[in-house]
């Protein structure tokens, strides 16, 4: 038995021939499994949030409807999705309806794509790093699109706004991501987790690595519109920006496109600098490694990705907005240069094959099975 | 069979939403009248279109995205095999790098990166 | 911060001195004694002139115009103007009265001395029909554009209005 | 009599040319009635060039009521509790400059422990208004939780009120002739306790906001009003001493016993938006400083001199007395003709006159600087309009 | 929640019809829409500092309820706050936001000045008497302004009576403004009974006309 990652796709792809019926379990499996997935994430997330930002302002947060409040998030999407469904008159009707469909398929075209661990990815397609930054930028258009159908100069405002500044920090983002794809040598994103295995890029790169983990960090928080850089929508200046005409269920997209963001990009700095689903291994201290392995890599992912997530949640409720012009100045004249800066840094260190725990093995090399974790009949 | 899984789950989205806008236009109510389709402006009644000339300033940025994106998309594949190219390709991009750096200085320089 | 701007201490200016200093600049202001701080009355004639010798005058430096409304007395056919000036600098006030006809309520604007009147007099405007002449921009304030009367009138009735109970 | 034909903002925005052929738009956006920065229900109505502020125009009346008129059909008792509810942040501060002027008019006399009780509770109040400005201001910068964080602080205060006045917000305190009730047994106790939990607190506010380098780069050099400005256009108050001018009735014209505490008056240098954050944060530190000095001293007496029943009887005459509130100065003007009710009442609200000078700061800025400046004016809508 | 009896006044009777399936259905919908009000960032005046932000704040969080979400735009809300007067160059933006609000909407008037106008009401010529002459109100709050505990009341009574109130086959109830929920044993006779005893004590106003005040609820209650 090896751990080497197999995606849905893969084992539907291995199944067409000898088993069609297994194919289309697992298509549906993957289907369902993704529906749910999305659903449950998103409510337990907009959840957290709450309960965070009510902790973190000395408060309890929402308590009454279920135990502890749980019950919340369910309560408010059956509310929205039974809330009137206002078109302005005078809005581009069918982008007003199309904005927000976008904004949820860009992100549900993230998540499959991100390997939740060894066999729980649904795409692993072999240039996944480009894949998940073009799609993306579909989130965008949806917002320039609602923002710009919607006929209301907030939402105008909110949408150039929003418009101008994804597209600039996706540069810093792309930056980031590359010196991952650097050290690793491949655009997989299995491929990026596998080669982590001796060690996650945040600290085995040479400062590089941390570098770009926090250009990630304030990039991503960038692209997804959130505090302290949610200019989009930042209340007190634009109404609701872009979403101000948006009521009921299409609302409700946007704001669950929002929020699964937030996993997306914790998921992909999970994988790109936090070795994903690989746990925390230390060169050659073996006891360490072993004990390491006892927690299955499904809990290593999620404890990463929800580790970034509280993170981008503290820098929401604790900075304020910036300015749009300074957002601006921060991405072209600081971001920007560092990571052109960083990235040809850790080019160097690439091609000098300087890294922290040198090893022999090659980064794709497939690994053999560490005890404890949970066996897998279906891999060849 | 990646891709078409890729587009199974760009039907499985649209699915979704479209069906939950369905579902939704079913079951929520609908009382359209007086003002409600006005577009909302704190309580007031818009002056003039919304559609409008906006400031050039917006398309700077948008052009300038343009060009270190095709960069970027350069650098992907290189960054694949950085080290089978070694040095000779570090140096090569490096001056890649450089030739856009000197645009995005020119820029700065021109004041092209002062928000309007 | 600008030295000019320091207060000055001790250097106000007694309320009979500053009485006495207003009717050096302009003989025809009259003193009013029921008035709790230095006043005085000048005509309607006088008033532009005097605002601006006021504002300037280096022992009176009345650079701050605190207030600016009416009163309305409709028994003898007058709205006087009420201009509660404080000089920071000097620290001393004075308060001048200009009367001007009910039925025809045109006062010089004194926007050009002091630019916050321009909204105080839009607020007596509105409240009490008096027309600033030269005022840049003389429309109502607090009510509707399309609002009749002027409610701060003694002699305002609105079907609208509820008398309290006694 | 003929009134002049008023032009119309519809009008003037009507025939303003939309654009020209090549250029870029500029377009009207009305910012309020309702909008979540505007604090209530001030309407602005900018010209924008793409996110260029061009002009701001204020457009008042969403929440006049009128007070002026009220207090001509009430007795001088009568006119205390309307002022609660111009500038409600301030409530005690608007008692007072009412109180004063009746007190003056009707040659009312007070005792050191009316004086005192007024003094402590009004720079409580003081205290209690820059708490919720501060909580506010970090909110219409986009940061949640200072708003939170001021909140909690300032119920501490709201309870002491309560326990003496039994309000929480309009408190219909202070009296012509006294105070309402005399104070509570665990006032001077639940004060103290009060400061002891504030100072540290201020602390963390620093922490929170003022230290942060987001804060500092949205307000630094944004707003900036010169001090020659801010007195043309009648500012006072913390707006007119962060531009430079150390004016406080506190100390220009003491009332109450402020001549008998030491204190000092903040003032900025630049006159924006950093300042006028500045000077508030001081004010509170000042204002515990005035508290602590007169918390333990206040002396024995009545409460009130004049019963609450009794009929008030002003003579002939006009009189004026203002005093500082949190937002700057209020006066109250009284005209009587004798009798039991005012002729005339004309209330000189430090918000109306504050509210001007963002005319001459926000153009040129960006939308988000026009959200810091007003933030930074701290204004109470009603009592713009009252 | 104990807080809340089961008697309202003014609350719909119970409908006929409906099978146990869309009973259950509608229980779910009132109850989502009951527990997840969110509200408009709207307030006038002195009321909005209590009601709005000292309810949302630290010590008395809204959020408990689920209705911490205050949404800038209409479009979004559920809950519109009136907290303030309301004067008459308001009413018509008051009630243009209340007709961009997307269906369903609760409307619930804090403090004297959205009720009736508050002490502004006499000799003020401008001031509305009461947000219920410009939109229908649901829940009345009163008090000048109403401790934030008040405003919790009336959020309590406005989720009881969504819970109770209306089905999906019937969306549009028109309910007769509540009061408030009254404690067990207590009626809204009983309530009138006490105010009239006050007013008997304390007279500051025309008996003759509090009188006739009175005989005009009598006999809107009997119809």
């Amino acid at each position: 038995m090896s751990l080497e990652p197999q995606s849905l796709a893969s084992r539907t792809a291995a199944a067409v021939d000898a088993e069609p019926w297994m194919a289309i379990a697992f298509l549906a499996a993957s289907v369902v499994g993704v529906a749910a997935f999305v659903t449950v994430l998103g409510l337990v997330l907009i959840y957290a949030e709450r309960k965070i930002a009510a902790h973190f302002q000395c408060r309890v947060g929402p308590y009454r409807v279920g135990p502890h409040g749980t019950l919340q998030a369910v309560a408010d999407a059956i509310k929205l999705l039974l809330k009137e469904d206002v078109v302005p008159a005078g809005a581009d009707r069918l982008l007003h309806i199309l904005a927000p469909v976008l904004s949820f398929a860009g992100m549900v075209l993230c998540i499959v794509a991100l390997p939740l661990g060894p066999h729980a990815q649904v795409v692993d397609l072999d240039i996944g790093v480009l894949y998940v930054a073009a799609v993306a930028g579909l989130g965008v258009i949806g917002i320039l699109l609602g923002g710009w159908s919607s006929h209301n100069k907030w939402s105008l405002l909110g949408a150039m706004r929003a418009g101008a500044q994804i597209i600039s920090y996706e540069l810093s983002a792309m930056l980031a991501l590359l010196v991952a794809v650097l050290f690793s040598g491949t655009l997989q994103l299995s491929g990026i987790v596998l080669a982590q295995q001796e060690g996650w890029w945040i600290w085995r790169a040479h400062g590089a690595g941390v570098v770009a983990f926090a250009l990630f960090v304030v990039a991503g928080t960038a692209e997804i519109n959130r505090t302290p850089f949610d200019l989009a929508e930042g209340e007190s200046e634009l109404t609701a920006g872009f979403h101000t005409e948006y009521s009921g269920l299409r609302f409700a997209f946007f704001f669950l496109a929002e929020f699964l963001n937030l996993f997306v990009v914790a998921a992909m700095v999970t994988t790109l600098f936090l070795g994903g689903w690989m746990p925390l291994h230390i060169g050659q201290w073996a006891a360490w490694n072993a004990a390491m392995d006892l927690l299955p890599p499904g809990l290593w992912f999620a404890g990463k990705a929800a580790a970034v997530v509280f993170l981008l949640m503290w820098f929401r409720w604790t900075f304020p907005r910036l300015r749009v012009d300074q957002l601006m100045r921060l991405e072209w004249k600081v971001l920007l240069p560092i990571g052109f800066a960083n990235l040809f840094f850790a080019a160097g260190l690439v091609v000098s094959g300087w890294y922290f725990f040198p090893t022999d093995a090659a980064p794709t090399a497939p690994l053999p099975a560490p005890a404890g974790w949970p066996s897998d009949g279906a891999a060849p | 069979m990646d891709y078409l899984y890729v587009l199974v789950f760009v039907g499985f989205a649209a699915a979704m939403t479209l069906g939950g806008l369905g579902i939704s236009r079913l079951l929520a109510p609908h009382a359209p009248g007086g003002l409600k389709s006005e577009p909302y402006e704190c309580g007031e009644q818009p002056v003039g279109p919304s559609w409008l000339q906006f400031n050039v300033g917006y398309y700077i940025f948008g052009l300038l995205f343009l060009v270190f994106d095709v960069e970027a998309a350069f650098l992907l594949p290189w960054a694949v095999v950085v080290r089978e190219v070694g040095v000779a390709g570090l140096v090569e991009v490096a001056i890649f790098g450089a030739v856009l750096l000197v645009g995005l200085l020119y820029a700065w320089k021109k004041g092209a990166l002062q928000w309007v | 911060m600008a030295a000019d701007l320091l207060p000055l201490a001790g250097l106000a200016l007694s309320p009979d001195a500053l009485v006495a200093a207003v009717q050096l600049l302009c003989p025809a202001a009259q003193a009013r004694p029921d008035c709790d701080r230095p006043a005085v009355k000048v005509t309607v004639g006088d008033w532009p002139e005097l605002a601006g010798r006021l504002r300037a005058h280096a022992d009176l430096l009345f650079d701050l115009l605190e207030t600016h409304t009416a009163i309305d007395w409709p028994e003898s056919g007058r709205i006087e103007l009420v201009y509660l000036l404080t000089s920071l600098r000097r620290g001393h006030h004075l308060t001048v009265f200009v009367d001007i006809p009910r039925d025809d309520p045109v006062a010089p604007s004194v926007c050009a001395v002091w630019p916050v009147a321009q909204w105080q007099e839009r607020e007596v405007y509105d409240l009490f029909g008096v027309r600033y002449a030269d005022h840049p921009d003389l429309r109502r304030l607090f009510l509707d554009d399309d609002w009749q009367g002027f409610p701060l009138r003694k002699d305002y009735a609105d079907a609208f209005m509820l008398d309290r109970p006694s | 009599m003929t009134a002049p034909a008023p032009t119309t903002l519809r009008a003037r925005l009507d025939a303003t040319p939309w654009a020209s052929p090549l250029g870029t738009q500029e377009y009207f956006v009305n910012m309020g009635p309702q909008h979540p920065s505007t604090h209530g229900v001030l309407r602005l109505v900018l010209k924008l060039d793409g996110e260029t502020v061009r002009e701001v125009v204020p457009v008042l009346g969403y929440i006049h009521r009128g007070i002026e008129k009220i207090c001509e059909h009430s007795n001088y008792r009568q006119l205390v509790h309307l002022t609660d509810r111009m500038d409600y942040l301030s409530a005690l501060a608007n008692n007072w400059a009412v109180t004063r002027v009746v007190e003056k008019a009707a040659g009312l006399e007070t005792n050191g422990r009316i004086e005192a009780i007024r003094t402590l509770v009004t720079e409580l109040q003081r205290i209690h208004s820059h708490q919720l400005w501060w909580g506010v201001f970090g909110m219409d910068l986009g940061a949640f939780t200072p708003f939170f964080y001021g909140f909690r602080d300032r119920e501490i205060l709201t309870d002491v009120f309560e326990r003496t006045i039994g309000g929480r917000l309009t408190l219909n305190y202070i009296q012509p002739g006294g105070v309402m009730h005399d104070i509570h047994p665990e006032f001077v106790r639940d004060v103290k306790a009060f400061m002891a939990v504030f100072r540290p607190r201020l602390d963390e506010y620093e922490a929170l906001l003022s230290e942060n380098v987001i804060v500092q780069e949205r307000l630094r050099g944004v707003g900036v009003l010169s001090a020659a400005d801010a007195v043309a256009l009648g500012a006072t108050g913390p707006v007119l001493r962060a531009s430079g001018v150390a004016h406080d009735l506190r100390k220009a014209e003491p009332y109450g016993l402020y001549g008998q505490v030491q204190f000092d008056v903040p003032i900025g240098s630049r006159g924006d938006c950093w300042d006028r954050y500045a000077v508030r944060m001081c004010e509170m530190r000042q204002s515990l400083r005035i508290v602590d000095q007169l918390i333990d001293h206040i002396p024995e007496g009545k409460h009130f001199l004049v019963k609450p029943a009794a009929k008030i009887k002003v003579q002939p005459g006009v009189w004026y007395s203002h005093l500082e509130t949190a937002r700057g100065v209020l006066g109250a003007m009284l005209v009587s003709t004798g009798g039991e009710a005012p002729y005339r009442v004309h209330l000189r609200t430090p918000n109306f006159n504050n509210l001007w000078t963002v005319t001459a700061m926000a153009p040129g800025g960006r939308v988000g600087d026009l959200v810091a400046i007003l933030s930074s004016l701290d204004l109470v809508v009603p009592d713009i309009d009252r | 929640m104990g807080l809340v009896t089961d008697h309202l006044p003014g609350a719909l009777l119970p409908l006929p019809g409906g099978g146990a399936l869309l009973t259950a259905i509608d229980q779910v919908v009132n109850w989502s829409r009951a527990n997840s009000l969110w509200p408009l960032t709207f307030g006038t005046s002195c009321c909005a500092i209590e009601v709005m932000m000292a309810t949302g704040a630290a010590r008395h969080d809204l959020a408990r309820f689920g209705a911490e979400v205050a949404r800038p735009s209409p479009r979004q809300a559920d809950l519109l706050i009136i907290a303030g007067t309301i004067v008459k160059k308001m009413a018509p933006r008051l009630r243009t936001l209340w007709e961009q609000m997307a269906e369903p909407r609760y409307v619930i008037a804090t403090g004297s000045c959205a009720i009736s106008g508050g002490p502004f009401l006499y000799h003020s010529y401008t001031t509305i008497r009461g947000a219920d002459e410009v939109i229908p109100v649901d829940v009345y709050v009163p008090g000048c302004p109403p401790r934030p505990e008040a405003l919790l009341y009336g959020l309590l009574t406005l989720q009881k009576m969504i819970r109770e109130g209306s089905t999906l086959a019937r969306p549009g109830q028109v309910r007769r403004p509540v009061l408030a929920a009254l404690p067990d044993g207590m009626t809204l006779d009983d309530v009138r009974a006490e105010i009239a005893a006050l007013v008997q004590e304390t007279a500051t106003v025309d008996r003759k006309a509090a009188a006739a005040v009175g005989a005009a609820f009598a006999a809107q209650d009997r119809v």
